[in-house]
C-alpha cells in the first residue's frame, strides 16, 4: 500500500461524488459504509506504521505547479497519524448517530460530510504548505453548509461568521506562507512549498517573529484562541449535532496542529520568544472561558466554551516545548476530540428528543434516562480529567510539561481542573439530578441502539486510552522528540537553544 | 515669435474648455460637442509638435483622431437616437435609473 | 504473591463491574447483595494473607504494566505492598466487607440497590489503588477515583430536590456531592503541583526513587513539595479550611458515610503524609510538619466544638471524624507516623461502627436525623444501643477500648515533643469528644421518648446486619490491645517513635488527666441529656440564642463566608465575563463587519446613476492625478 | 505675421469653444463649434499641415456638423434644455485647475534638442504627398483599421437608428420562434 | 521628390496580420451572408463566428514570437500572443451563449456577430502593437463596437449603459490623446520603444519629470477608465447592469485584459525609467479600487451588480501586479485573467441561464439575491455550479482564481510589499462575504415564492450547458493545468522582456 495516504484523502472525495447518485433513502447506509471503510483504512495505516521511525512515512510526492514549487506532498508521522484516525472515527460515529427521521435531505448531509472528511484528512497529511492551505480552506465549505442548512434559528449568521472569521485569518497566514517560500527562494534559488524543505531554512529572528505572527493569525482563529474565539459559541450553538461533533473533534485541532507542524519547527527562536505571550493568552483563555461556560444557560454552550477552555490547555502544552507537554497536548487533542465529540453527541441526543438544550428545561434526567446519564457521566469525568480516563493523560502531561516553563502559570492553568469541574458538575446537576421538574420529560426514552452504537465505542476508547495510552503515546513521543531535537538544532540564538534544552530534562539528569 | 509653447498652451486651454464642458453639460448632445473640442485641442498640439520636429507622425495622429472623432459622432448619435426614443429626453438627470 | 496482590486489588473491581454491567437496569437483585460482599471479603482475605506474608518476608513490589511514558516521564502501574499499605488494605477491606453486608439491610428498599453496590465496590477498588500504588501518579489515580466514587455516593439520592440552607445546610445530595468533588479538586491541584515538583527535580514519581533522592534536594524545594502534597491531603482529609464538604457529605447513604467519610477515604490524607514520611521527617521541612501538627490540633478542637451543639445525628459523627482526623495529623506532624496510622486503623473500626449504628437509628426513624426528635430508643433498639455505646466509649478514649490506646498515644506524643499548647488542646478536646459523643448517645437512646410525639414507629435492624456489625464492635474493643504487636510490625518501614524517659515517667498522670476529662465529659452529658421526668432535657432558648451557640451552630459562619465571598462572586463574575464576551469581544468583531457594511452604504451615494456626476468623478480623478504629478515633480 | 495669425486664431477659437462649452442654446453651441473647427484648420495651415487642414474642414465642418444638424432636428433642438448645475463652482474650479496645470507643464521645454525626425518633412514635397507617403506605408495598417472602425460606426449608426430597434425582443414575450424550440431544454 | 518605396512582401511580414485579417474577413463574410439571404437562424452565425474564432486562434498560435511586421507597426511579442489567446478563448466561450432558449434582441441581428468580430480585430490590433496610433485606433474600434453591442440588448437599461460607457469613453479618449501628445512632444515619436529610449536620454534634463509624469497621468487616467479603477470606475456597475449577462461577463475579461497589456507596455516603461510616481499612484489606485469596490459590493441587492463590483475589485487586484512590474507579477496578470476568465464567464453565464424576460423578482433588477433563494431545490446542479464559481471568486483553493491570487500575492511579497499582500488578503476576506451571501441564498434559504413556470430558470439550453461545463471544468480542474499554463505564460512574458 504505497499510496495509502492518497487513498485515505481521496477515497471520501470519490465516494462523495458518487454519493450524488445514491438513492436518498440509502444515503445513510452509504455514508456509514464509506466512513467505515475509511476508518478501516486509517487503522490499516496505523498497523503498517513504523512506530520506531520518527520521520515522515508513506510519503508521496507529485509536482503540481513545478515552476512555483507547489506539489502534492503527503506524509504521516506520529503526530498526525492519530489525528487522522480520530477524524475517520468521529466521522463514522457521527454518521451513525444521524437520525434519518430528523435530518431533511440526508443525501446532501452525507455528501458534505464525506467532502469534509477528505479535507480533514488532507490537512493533517499534507506536507506542502499550499496543499495544506488548500484543504484548510476547503474544510470551511462543507462546514458552512452543514451549519447553515441544518442548524438552529440563526444558523446563517453563525455559519457565515464562522467562515469569514476563519477565512480572514487564514489569508493572513497565506501571506506568511508565501513569504516563507520567497525567503526560501532567496536562499536556495528554487521555489518550494515543501514543508520538509522549509524545515532546513534558516531565518533571522526578526523575520521569524513576523512570520510567526502571520501564521498565528490563521491558527489562532481556528484554535480558537482568546480573544478570537467568539465565532465558536455561535457556530456550536447553531450547528446540528454532527456539525458540532466534527467541529469540536477535528476542525479545532487543525489550529493546534498547525502550530505544531508549522510554527514550532519553522520558527524555533520566535516560538521561544513568544512563549510568554502565547501562554498568557492561553491561561486567560483557560480560566476566562471556563468561567463563561459556567454562566451559560444552554447545555451546548457550556460544552462549546469548555472546548475553548480545553483548547487553551492544548495550546499551553504545545508551547511548553518539552516532550511531556507537547506529547501531552497532542494526546489531549485526541482526547478532547473524543470527549467533546461525545459530549456534543449526547447533547444532540437530548436535543432530538426534547427540542431544547436549555438546562432549566431538564432536571432529573438521570432517573428517566439512566444509561444516557451514565454515558454522559463518563464523558463528563473524562472531560474534567479523571485519571484512568483519556482526559487525564493529556491534561496531566500538559500541566506537567508546563510546570517547567512557569510554575505560577501551571497553578493558574491548573485551576482548569477546579473550574472545569465546577461548570461540568453544575451542568450535570442541573440537567440530571434533582426531581423531574419538567413533566414533558417524563416519558423520554433512553438511548436507543443507534445512539449506543455511536457512543459506546467512544466510551470504550475513553477508558482504553485512559488506562493504556501507550500505543498512542509511543509514536507521538517518538515524533515529538524528533521535532524538539530539530527545533533545538535549528534555533539560531543561544538563548532559544538553551531554553529548549533546559525545558527538556528533569534537573536530576542535567 | 510664436514658439511651440504658445501652441501647446493654447491647446491646453482649449482642452480645458472642452474638459469643463464635459463636466458641466447635462445635455448629452452638447456634451458631445465638448468632447469634440477636446479632441480638436489635442490635434493642435500634435500638429504643432510635428511641425517643430519636422516630423509627420504628429499629423498622422491628428488625422486618425479626426477619423475617430467622426466615428464617435456616428455611433454616439445612433445611441442618442435610441435613447431619446426610450427616455424622451437627453437630460442626464433623467437618464439616471441605474444607481447604487 | 503477585496473585494475591491482584486478587486483593481486582476483586472489588470485578464486583463493581458485576453489579454495574449486569444488573444496572434490573431491580434489586439479591445476587448482587451476596456476590459483592463475598468478593470484598475475598479481597480482605487476600489482604490478610499478604499481611502475614509481609510480616514474614517483607514487602512485595510488582509492576503490572506501563501506563504513561512520554519524554523522560515513565509511570507504570506498579504496586507496593509493604507494612503501611497492607495495614491500610486490611482496614479498608475489613470495614468494606462489613459495610457491604450492612448495606444489604440498609438499602433493602432502595430501587437502586444494585447501583449502590456497584459504586461501593468501585470505591473499594479505588481505595486499594490509592494505598497499593508504588508511585505518586498511581496514588493520584486512586485519589481521584475515590473522589469520584465519593461524588457518586454522596449524590446517590440525586433525585432529591434542592432546598434552602436553613432547612438542610447541605441543600441537596447532588449539591453536597458537587461541593465535595470541587473542594477536593482544589486540593488536588496542590497535589498535582507537588507531583510536578517532584518529577522535575527528581525525574521520577516512584516512591523508592523519590525518597532516595529527596535528601539531596534544596531546602526550599523540599518545603514546596511538602506544602503542595499536604494541600492535597488537606482536601481529602477535610482539614480546615477545606472541611465544609465533609459534613455536607452526610447526605449520602449512611453506609457510605461509614465507609468513605469516616473509615477510609478521608484518612487518605493522613495516609499520604505517612507514606511520604521520608519527606516530612526531613529537618528541612520541620516547619511544615509542625504546621501539620498545629493544624491537626486546631481542627480537632474546632470540629469538636461544632459537634457540641449540633442536633443532627450524622453531622455530629462527621464532626467527630474531622476532629479525629485532626488527631491523626497531629501525630503525623509530630513525627509519630506509626501512632497516626494506628489511630487511623482504630478510628476506622469504631467510627464505622458508630456510623452504622446511626444508620440503624435512621432506618428505624424513617431517615429522621434530628436528635431532639428521638430519645429513649434503647427499649426498641438494644443491640444498636450497645454498639453505639461501645463505639462512643472507644471514641471517648475510655480504657480498655481501642480509642484509649491510640488517642492517648497521640496526646502523649504532643507532650513528649514539648508542644504543650498542642498537648493541652488535645487533652481538652478529648473531654469535648466524650461529651458530644455521649450527648448524642443519650439524646438518642436515653431520656424521654420524644419520638412518639412525632409519630415514629422505630424498630430494630435486621439480625444479620447486627451480626455483621459485630466484628467492628469487637475490634473497637480489642484493637488497642495489639498496640505493641502493631508497633513491631510497622516499624519495619515507618520510623520508630519512642517516648522519652521523661514522658514515660509522667505517663501515669497524663493518662489519668485525659481520662478525667473524658469521664467528666460523659458525666456532664449524662446529667444533662439522659434524665427522664422533671430533669429531662429541654431546649433552652436562652442558650440557643447566645452568640457562642449560634457561632457553633453556623459552623463559625465558614460556609456562609464561602457562599457570600466565593460562590456568589464567582457566579457574578462569570455572568459579567459572559456579558463581556458577547458585548466586547464578539461585539468588536461584529463592529468591524458593521462598519464595513455601513461604509458600503455610504459610498453607494457616489454611484448615483447620474452620468454627469460620474464624469465629474472622472475629471476630478484625472485632475487629482495630474496635480499630484505636478506636486511630486516639484517636490522631486 | 505668424504671430498675428496665431493670436487671431487663438482668441477666436477660445471664444468660440467657450461658447460651445457654456452656451445654453444648442444652436449657438453647434454653430460656434463649427466655426471653431474652421479656425482650428487655420492653425493646421499655419503649421504647414495643409492636408490635415483640408481634412479638418471636410470631415468636421462638412460631415460631422451635418450629422449634428440632423440630430438636432431630430431632437427638436429649438426647445431649450434646462441644465441644472448642482455645483457650478466645482466645474469651473476643475476646468481652471486643468488649464493652470497645462500652462505650468507646457511652459517647460518640451521639445528635445537633438531629436531626429523619424518621418521628416522633406522640403519641396507637398504636404499631401508626404502624408500620403507615410500613410500608405508606415500607417497603412492603422489606416485600414480606421476603415474598419468607420464601418463599425456605420453599421452601428444604421442598426441603432433603425426601425428594428423599436420593438425589443428582449423585453416582449412574443410567440417564440418555432426554430428556437430546438434550443429549449426539456424541463 | 520622394523616392518610390520598394518593399518586398516578405519584409512586411504579413503573417503578423493574419489573425486580425481573419476576424475582419469573418465579419465581412457574415455581413455578406446577411445581404444574400435574410432571416437566417442565429445558430448559423454563432457557429460561423465560433469557427472564425477558432481559425483566428490557429493563426495566433502560429505566430512567431517577437516578430515585428508592417513597418514595425505590428509587434507580436509573447504578451501579445498570450493576450490574444485569452481574448479568443473568452470569445469562443462567449458566443455560444447566444443560443439561449429565449429570444433576445441582439442575436436577431447578424450584424451583432459582425460587430463582435470587428471588435475582436480591434482588440487584437490594440494588443499587438507598440505604436500609440494603432493602439488608439484599435481601442476605439473595439470600444465603438462594444458600445453598440451593449445597446443592442434593447432595453432602457442597456441604452443608458451604452451612453454612459460611450460618453466616459469619449472623455477617456481625450485623455489618451493628450497623454500621447505630451509623450510625442517629449520624444518626437509615437512608438513606445523609441519613446522609452528618448526619455531615457532626456531624463536628466530639468523639468522633464513634470512633463513625463504629466503625460503619464493622462494615460493613466485613460486606462484607469478602461480598467475601471477608482475613481474612473463609476461606469462599470451601471454598464454591467445594463448589458446582457454574458456581455457583462465578457466585458469584465476581454477589454480589460487588452487594456492591461497596453498598460503593461506603457506604465512599466515609466516604472523602468524610475518614475516612482507612476508606481505609487497605480498602487494607491489599485488598493482603493479593490477595497472600495469590495465594500460597495457588500451592500448590493442584485447579483449581477454585485458581480460588477467584484469584477472591479478583481481588476484592482490585478492592477497592483502592474505596479509591481516584475516578470512574475506580469505573468501573474495573465495567469490571473486566464483563470478568472473561466470562473467569471461561468458565473455570468449562470445568471444568463436564470434570466427571465420580465423582471419577475424585483422591480429593477433581473437577478436580485431573492431570485436565487432555495435554488438548490429548484435547480440543484445549477446551484452547485454557481457555488463553485462563487467560491472560486472568493479565492478558495483549489479553484481557479486562487492560483492567480496567490501568484500575485507572492509577487507582491517578492518585492517586499508585504503590506500589499496583506491588503489583498483582507480584501479577499471581505469579498468572501458577498460571494457567500449568494451561496447562503441558494443553499440555505427557502424559495421565496412557490415554484411556478414564471420562476423556473428555463433559459438554459444545450450550448449553454456546454459552456458552463467547460467553465466549471476549468474552474475545478485548474490545479492540474496551472503548471503548464504558468510555464507558457512565464516563458512568453520573459521573451517579451517584461
Amino acid at each position: 500500500m504505497e499510496h495509502i495516504l492518497s487513498i485515505l484523502i481521496f477515497f471520501p472525495l470519490l465516494a462523495g461524488i458518487l454519493g450524488f447518485v445514491v438513492d436518498k433513502n440509502s444515503a445513510k447506509a452509504y455514508g456509514i459504509s464509506v466512513a467505515a471503510v475509511e476508518f478501516l483504512l486509517s487503522l490499516w495505516l496505523w498497523a503498517s506504521f513504523d512506530t520506531t521511525n520518527a520521520g515522515m512515512q508513506f510519503g508521496e510526492f507529485i509536482p503540481l505547479i513545478s515552476q512555483f514549487g507547489i506539489s502534492y506532498n503527503v506524509g504521516v508521522d506520529g503526530i498526525s497519524l492519530f489525528i487522522v484516525i480520530m477524524s475517520a472515527l468521529m466521522t463514522l460515529l457521527g454518521i451513525i448517530l444521524l437520525d434519518e427521521s430528523k435530518i431533511a435531505n440526508m443525501k446532501n448531509m452525507i455528501v458534505s460530510l464525506l467532502f469534509l472528511e477528505m479535507t480533514m484528512v488532507g490537512v493533517f497529511l499534507s506536507l506542502d504548505a499550499i496543499i495544506f492551505y488548500l484543504f484548510w480552506e476547503l474544510s470551511l465549505v462543507p462546514m458552512l453548509y452543514i451549519i447553515g442548512a441544518w442548524g438552529g434559528p440563526t444558523r446563517v449568521y453563525a455559519a457565515v461568521k464562522f467562515f469569514l472569521y476563519t477565512f480572514a485569518g487564514s489569508l493572513v497566514m497565506l501571506v506568511g506562507l508565501l513569504t516563507i517560500a520567497y525567503l526560501y527562494h532567496l536562499e536556495a534559488g528554487v521555489w518550494t512549498f515543501n514543508l520538509l524543505d522549509w524545515y532546513q531554512l534558516d531565518l533571522s529572528v526578526g523575520l521569524q517573529f513576523w512570520l510567526f505572527l502571520a501564521l498565528f493569525a490563521g491558527f489562532a482563529i481556528k484554535v480558537p484562541m482568546f480573544p478570537f474565539h467568539t465565532w465558536l459559541p455561535h457556530a456550536h450553538g447553531q450547528a446540528p449535532t454532527i456539525g458540532s461533533v466534527i467541529l469540536a473533534a477535528v476542525l479545532l485541532k487543525m489550529g493546534t496542529y498547525g502550530f505544531v507542524r508549522f510554527s514550532l519547527p519553522l520558527f524555533p527562536d520566535a516560538s521561544v520568544q513568544m512563549i510568554p505571550f502565547i501562554l498568557t493568552l492561553s491561561v486567560i483563555m483557560v480560566i476566562y472561558t471556563a468561567m463563561v461556560a459556567f454562566a451559560q444557560k444552554d447545555m451546548k454552550q457550556v460544552i462549546a466554551y469548555s472546548s475553548v477552555s480545553h483548547m487553551g490547555i492544548i495550546m499551553i502544552g504545545v508551547f511548553a516545548m518539552n516532550a511531556e507537554g507537547l506529547g501531552g497536548s497532542i494526546f489531549l487533542m485526541l482526547s478532547h476530540g473524543i470527549v467533546s465529540g461525545a459530549l456534543f453527541m449526547l447533547v444532540g441526543v437530548i436535543y432530538e428528543r426534547t427540542g431544547t438544550k436549555i438546562m432549566s428545561e431538564f432536571g432529573g434526567l438521570a432517573s428517566i434516562m439512566p444509561v444516557y446519564a451514565t454515558v454522559f457521566g463518563i464523558m463528563l469525568m473524562a472531560s474534567v480529567g479523571l485519571p484512568l480516563t483519556i482526559g487525564f493523560v493529556g491534561e496531566f502531561l500538559v500541566l506537567l510539561g508546563f510546570y517547567e516553563v512557569s510554575p505560577l502559570g501551571t497553578v493558574l492553568a491548573g485551576t482548569t481542573i477546579i473550574i472545569g469541574s465546577i461548570y461540568m458538575l453544575t451542568l450535570f446537576k442541573r440537567s440530571f439530578f434533582g426531581p423531574v421538574t419538567n413533566e414533558k420529560n417524563r416519558n423520554l426514552k433512553d438511548l436507543n441502539a443507534r445512539e449506543l452504537t455511536a457512543l459506546l465505542p467512544l466510551v470504550a476508547i475513553v477508558v482504553w486510552l485512559g488506562v493504556y495510552p501507550k500505543p498512542v503515546l509511543g509514536p507521538i513521543d517518538t515524533s515529538v522528540k524528533k521535532l524538539l531535537v530539530d527545533m533545538e538544532y535549528k534555533a539560531r540564538t543561544p538563548e532559544a537553544k538553551e531554553t529548549i534544552i533546559s525545558l527538556q530534562r528533569a534537573k536530576e539528569e542535567k | 515669435m510664436i514658439g511651440i509653447s504658445h501652441y501647446l498652451i493654447l491647446s491646453g486651454i482649449l482642452f480645458s474648455i472642452g474638459f469643463m464642458g464635459v463636466l458641466r453639460r447635462k445635455n448629452l448632445l452638447m456634451l458631445f460637442f465638448a468632447t469634440e473640442v477636446m479632441l480638436n485641442a489635442v490635434n493642435i498640439a500634435f500638429a504643432a509638435i510635428g511641425n517643430y520636429y519636422g516630423d509627420l507622425s504628429g499629423q498622422m495622429f491628428a488625422f486618425f483622431v479626426i477619423a475617430v472623432a467622426a466615428s464617435e459622432v456616428a455611433v454616439g448619435l445612433g445611441l442618442l437616437i435610441v435613447l431619446y426614443k426610450k427616455y424622451g429626453s437627453l437630460d442626464l438627470d433623467v437618464i439616471a435609473t441605474m444607481k447604487g | 504473591m503477585e496473585t494475591l496482590v491482584y486478587i486483593a486489588l481486582f476483586a472489588p473491581f470485578v464486583g463493581s463491574l458485576f453489579a454495574g454491567l449486569f444488573f444496572a437496569r434490573s431491580p434489586k437483585n439479591i445476587i448482587v447483595g451476596i456476590v459483592n460482599p463475598a468478593l470484598i471479603f475475598i479481597s480482605f482475605l487476600a489482604s490478610v494473607a499478604l499481611a502475614f506474608h509481609v510480616a514474614e518476608y517483607g514487602e512485595v513490589h510488582i509492576k503490572m504494566m506501563d501506563w504513561i511514558s512520554v519524554g523522560n516521564l515513565n509511570i507504570p502501574f506498579g504496586f507496593l505492598v509493604d507494612e503501611v499499605s497492607v495495614t491500610m488494605m486490611v482496614v479498608v477491606t475489613l470495614v468494606s466487607t462489613v459495610v457491604h453486608i450492612y448495606s444489604n439491610g440498609y438499602m433493602d428498599h432502595d430501587k437502586s440497590f444494585n447501583r449502590f453496590f456497584s459504586y461501593l465496590s468501585a470505591f473499594v477498588f479505588s481505595m486499594m489503588i490509592l494505598v497499593m500504588s508504588d508511585n505518586f501518579a498511581g496514588l493520584f489515580i486512586g485519589w481521584e477515583g475515590v473522589g469520584v466514587c465519593s461524588w457518586l455516593l454522596i449524590g446517590f439520592w440525586y433525585h432529591k430536590k434542592d432546598v434552602t440552607p436553613d432547612i438542610n445546610p447541605a441543600i441537596s445530595p447532588s449539591y453536597a456531592a458537587n461541593e465535595a468533588f470541587i473542594m477536593n479538586r482544589i486540593a488536588d491541584l496542590g497535589m498535582l503541583v507537588g507531583l510536578f515538583l517532584i518529577y522535575w527535580n527528581v525525574g521520577s514519581l516512584q516512591y523508592d526513587v523519590v525518597f532516595e533522592k529527596l535528601p539531596h534536594l534544596a531546602d526550599g524545594l523540599l518545603v514546596s513539595i511538602a506544602i503542595a502534597l499536604f494541600i492535597g491531603a488537606m482536601g481529602k482529609s477535610a482539614q480546615f479550611p477545606l472541611h465544609t464538604w465533609l459534613t455536607d457529605a452526610m447526605e449520602g447513604p449512611t453506609p457510605v458515610s461509614a465507609l468513605i467519610h469516616a473509615a477510609t477515604m478521608v484518612t487518605a490524607g493522613v495516609f499520604l503524609v505517612i507514606r511520604a514520611n521520608p519527606l516530612y521527617s526531613l529537618d528541612a521541612v520541620a516547619g511544615v510538619s509542625y504546621f501539620i501538627a498545629a493544624l491537626g490540633t486546631f481542627v480537632a478542637f474546632y470540629a469538636a466544638s461544632m459537634a457540641l451543639v449540633n442536633r443532627d445525628l450524622k453531622r455530629i459523627i462527621a464532626y467527630s471524624t474531622l476532629s479525629q482526623l485532626g488527631y491523626m495529623f497531629a501525630a503525623a506532624g509530630l513525627g509519630a507516623y506509626w501512632i497516626a496510622l494506628f489511630h487511623l486503623a482504630a478510628h476506622a473500626f469504631f467510627k464505622a461502627l458508630l456510623f452504622l449504628g446511626a444508620g440503624n437509628v435512621m432506618h428505624a426513624m424513617d431517615d429522621e436525623l434530628d436528635l431532639f426528635k428521638m430519645g429513649g430508643l434503647k427499649k426498641v433498639m438494644r443491640g444498636t444501643y450497645i454498639y453505639m455505646g461501645v463505639a462512643s466509649l472507644a471514641l471517648a478514649g475510655i480504657p480498655p477500648l481501642a480509642g484509649y490506646f491510640s488517642k492517648d498515644a497521640i496526646i502523649e506524643t504532643a507532650f513528649n515533643e514539648g508542644t504543650y499548647i498542642l498537648w493541652f488542646s488535645l487533652v481538652f478536646t478529648a473531654g469535648l469528644t466524650a461529651f458530644y459523643s455521649f450527648r448524642q448517645v443519650f439524646l438518642t437512646f436515653e431520656g424521654e421518648e420524644r419520638y412518639k410525639k412525632y409519630g415514629f414507629h422505630p424498630h430494630e435492624m435486621y439480625k444479620y446486619v447486627l451480626v455483621a456489625m459485630s466484628p467492628l464492635a469487637i475490634l473497637a474493643v480489642v484493637a488497642g490491645w495489639f498496640q505493641e504487636t502493631f508497633h513491631e510490625f510497622i516499624i519495619a518501614v515507618l520510623p520508630d517513635y519512642e517516648m522519652s524517659h521523661h514522658t514515660h515517667h509522667n505517663a501515669w498522670w497524663l493518662g489519668l488527666l485525659v481520662l478525667a476529662f473524658a469521664v467528666s465529659g460523659i458525666v456532664i452529658a449524662y446529667k444533662k441529656y439522659a434524665q427522664k421526668g422533671e430533669n429531662a432535657f429541654k431546649q433552652d432558648a436562652e442558650v440557643e440564642n447566645g452568640f457562642l451557640y449560634k457561632l457553633l451552630m453556623n459552623q463559625y459562619y465558614v460556609p456562609y463566608f464561602y457562599v457570600e465571598f466565593i460562590v456568589k462572586p464567582y457566579t457574578v463574575i462569570s455572568e459579567k465575563f459572559w456579558a463581556i464576551d458577547k458585548a466586547v469581544v464578539d461585539g468588536t468583531v461584529d463592529m468591524i463587519a458593521k462598519v464595513l457594511y455601513r461604509t458600503g452604504d455610504k459610498t453607494r451615494t457616489m454611484q448615483n446613476g447620474n452620468l454627469s456626476s460620474y464624469l465629474n468623478w472622472m475629471g476630478a480623478g484625472a485632475l487629482l492625478l495630474i496635480l499630484a504629478a505636478a506636486v511630486s515633480a516639484v517636490m522631486g | 505675421m505668424e504671430a498675428i495669425a496665431f493670436y487671431v486664431f487663438a482668441i477666436s477659437t477660445v471664444i468660440l469653444f467657450g461658447i460651445t462649452a457654456l452656451s445654453k442654446n444648442v444652436l449657438y453651441a453647434m454653430t460656434s463649434l463649427a466655426a471653431g473647427m474652421v479656425m482650428i484648420s487655420g492653425f493646421f495651415f499655419l503649421l504647414g499641415a495643409d492636408f490635415l487642414g483640408v481634412v479638418q474642414l471636410i470631415v468636421y465642418v462638412g460631415a460631422v456638423m451635418a450629422l449634428y444638424s440632423f440630430a438636432m432636428m431630430f431632437f427638436d433642438a429649438t426647445k431649450d434644455i434646462k441644465e441644472k448645475h448642482g455645483n457650478p463652482a466645482l466645474v469651473f474650479l476643475l476646468g481652471g485647475l486643468m488649464a493652470l496645470v497645462f500652462v505650468v507643464i507646457f511652459s517647460a521645454p518640451i521639445i528635445g534638442e537633438n531629436m531626429e525626425a523619424l518621418y521628416p518633412i522633406v522640403d519641396g514635397v507637398g504636404n499631401a504627398q508626404a502624408v500620403g507617403m507615410v500613410l500608405f506605408t508606415k500607417y497603412l495598417v492603422p489606416f485600414e483599421v480606421a476603415a474598419i472602425m468607420l464601418l463599425v460606426a456605420m453599421i452601428a449608426g444604421i442598426i441603432l437608428a433603425g426601425k428594428k430597434m423599436d420593438k425589443s425582443l428582449t423585453t416582449t414575450v412574443i410567440e417564440e420562434n418555432p426554430e428556437d424550440e430546438i434550443l429549449k431544454e426539456s424541463r | 521628390m520622394l523616392e518610390p518605396v520598394k518593399i518586398s512582401l516578405e519584409a512586411l511580414n504579413l503573417a503578423t496580420l493574419m489573425p486580425m485579417l481573419i476576424a475582419v474577413a469573418g465579419g465581412l463574410i457574415i455581413l455578406t451572408i446577411d445581404l444574400i439571404k435574410e432571416n437566417l437562424h442565429k445558430s448559423l452565425y454563432v457557429m460561423l463566428t465560433v469557427l472564425i474564432i477558432l481559425i483566428d486562434m490557429g493563426a495566433t498560435l502560429g505566430l512567431n514570437v517577437n516578430d515585428r511586421g508592417f513597418f514595425d507597426v505590428m509587434l507580436v511579442d509573447g504578451i501579445a500572443i498570450v493576450t490574444q489567446i485569452i481574448i479568443l478563448v473568452a470569445s469562443a466561450l462567449f458566443i455560444p451563449l447566444a443560443l439561449t432558449s429565449k429570444r433576445f434582441h441582439e442575436y436577431s441581428y447578424p450584424e451583432f456577430f459582425a460587430l463582435f468580430l470587428f471588435m475582436l480585430a480591434g482588440l487584437q490590433f490594440m494588443v499587438s502593437s507598440d505604436n500609440l496610433i494603432l493602439i488608439f485606433i484599435g481601442l476605439e474600434t473595439s470600444s465603438l463596437a462594444l458600445y453598440t453591442l451593449i445597446a443592442l440588448h434593447n432595453r432602457h437599461n442597456s441604452f443608458e449603459a451604452a451612453v454612459k460607457y460611450f460618453t466616459m469613453g469619449a472623455l477617456a479618449a481625450g485623455f489618451f490623446t493628450m497623454g500621447s501628445a505630451i509623450l510625442y512632444g517629449l520624444s518626437g515619436s509615437l512608438e513606445l520603444n523609441q519613446i522609452a529610449d528618448a526619455l531615457q536620454a532626456r531624463m536628466i534634463e530639468p523639468g522633464m519629470l513634470a512633463l513625463v509624469i504629466g503625460g503619464a497621468s493622462f494615460l493613466l487616467a485613460a486606462f484607469a477608465f478602461k480598467l475601471s479603477l477608482f475613481p474612473f470606475h463609476t461606469w462599470a456597475p451601471d454598464v454591467y447592469e445594463g448589458a446582457s449577462a454574458p456581455l457583462a461577463g465578457y466585458m469584465s475579461i476581454v477589454p480589460k485584459i487588452a487594456a492591461f497589456v497596453v498598460s503593461m507596455r506603457i506604465f512599466e516603461m515609466f516604472i523602468k525609467l524610475n518614475v516612482e510616481w507612476v508606481q505609487t499612484s497605480i498602487l494607491v489606485m489599485a488598493v482603493i479600487t479593490m477595497t472600495l469596490a469590495n465594500i460597495m459590493a457588500l451592500v448590493q441587492e442584485d447579483v449581477k451588480r454585485m458581480l460588477a463590483y467584484s469584477s472591479i475589485s478583481h481588476a484592482g487586484f490585478v492592477m497592483a501586479a502592474i505596479a509591481i512590474a516584475t516578470t512574475k507579477s506580469n505573468s501573474a496578470v495573465f495567469l490571473y485573467y486566464g483563470l478568472f476568465m473561466f470562473t467569471n464567464l461561468g458565473a455570468f453565464a449562470m445568471l444568463w441561464v436564470s434570466r427571465h424576460k420580465h423582471k419577475v423578482h424585483h422591480a429593477r433588477f433581473d437577478h436580485p439575491y431573492e431570485k436565487f433563494a432555495g435554488m438548490i431545490n429548484i435547480m440543484p446542479m445549477g446551484a452547485v455550479v454557481m457555488a463553485l464559481f462563487m467560491l472560486s471568486l472568493a479565492g478558495v483553493p483549489p479553484f481557479s482564481v486562487f492560483w492567480g491570487k496567490i501568484y500575485i500575492m507572492s509577487s507582491a511579497v517578492d518585492v517586499g510589499m508585504i503590506w500589499l499582500a496583506i491588503v489583498m488578503g483582507i480584501n479577499s476576506a471581505i469579498s468572501a462575504y458577498y460571494y457567500l451571501k449568494l451561496i447562503v441564498y441558494m443553499f440555505l434559504k427557502e424559495p421565496s415564492t412557490t415554484i411556478t413556470e414564471e420562476t423556473v430558470y428555463y433559459n438554459v439550453s444545450k450550448p449553454l450547458m456546454t459552456v458552463l461545463g467547460l467553465t466549471v471544468f476549468a474552474t475545478v480542474a485548474s490545479i492540474f493545468f496551472v503548471d503548464p499554463l504558468l510555464e507558457y505564460i512565464t516563458h512568453m512574458v520573459q521573451v517579451s522582456g517584461y
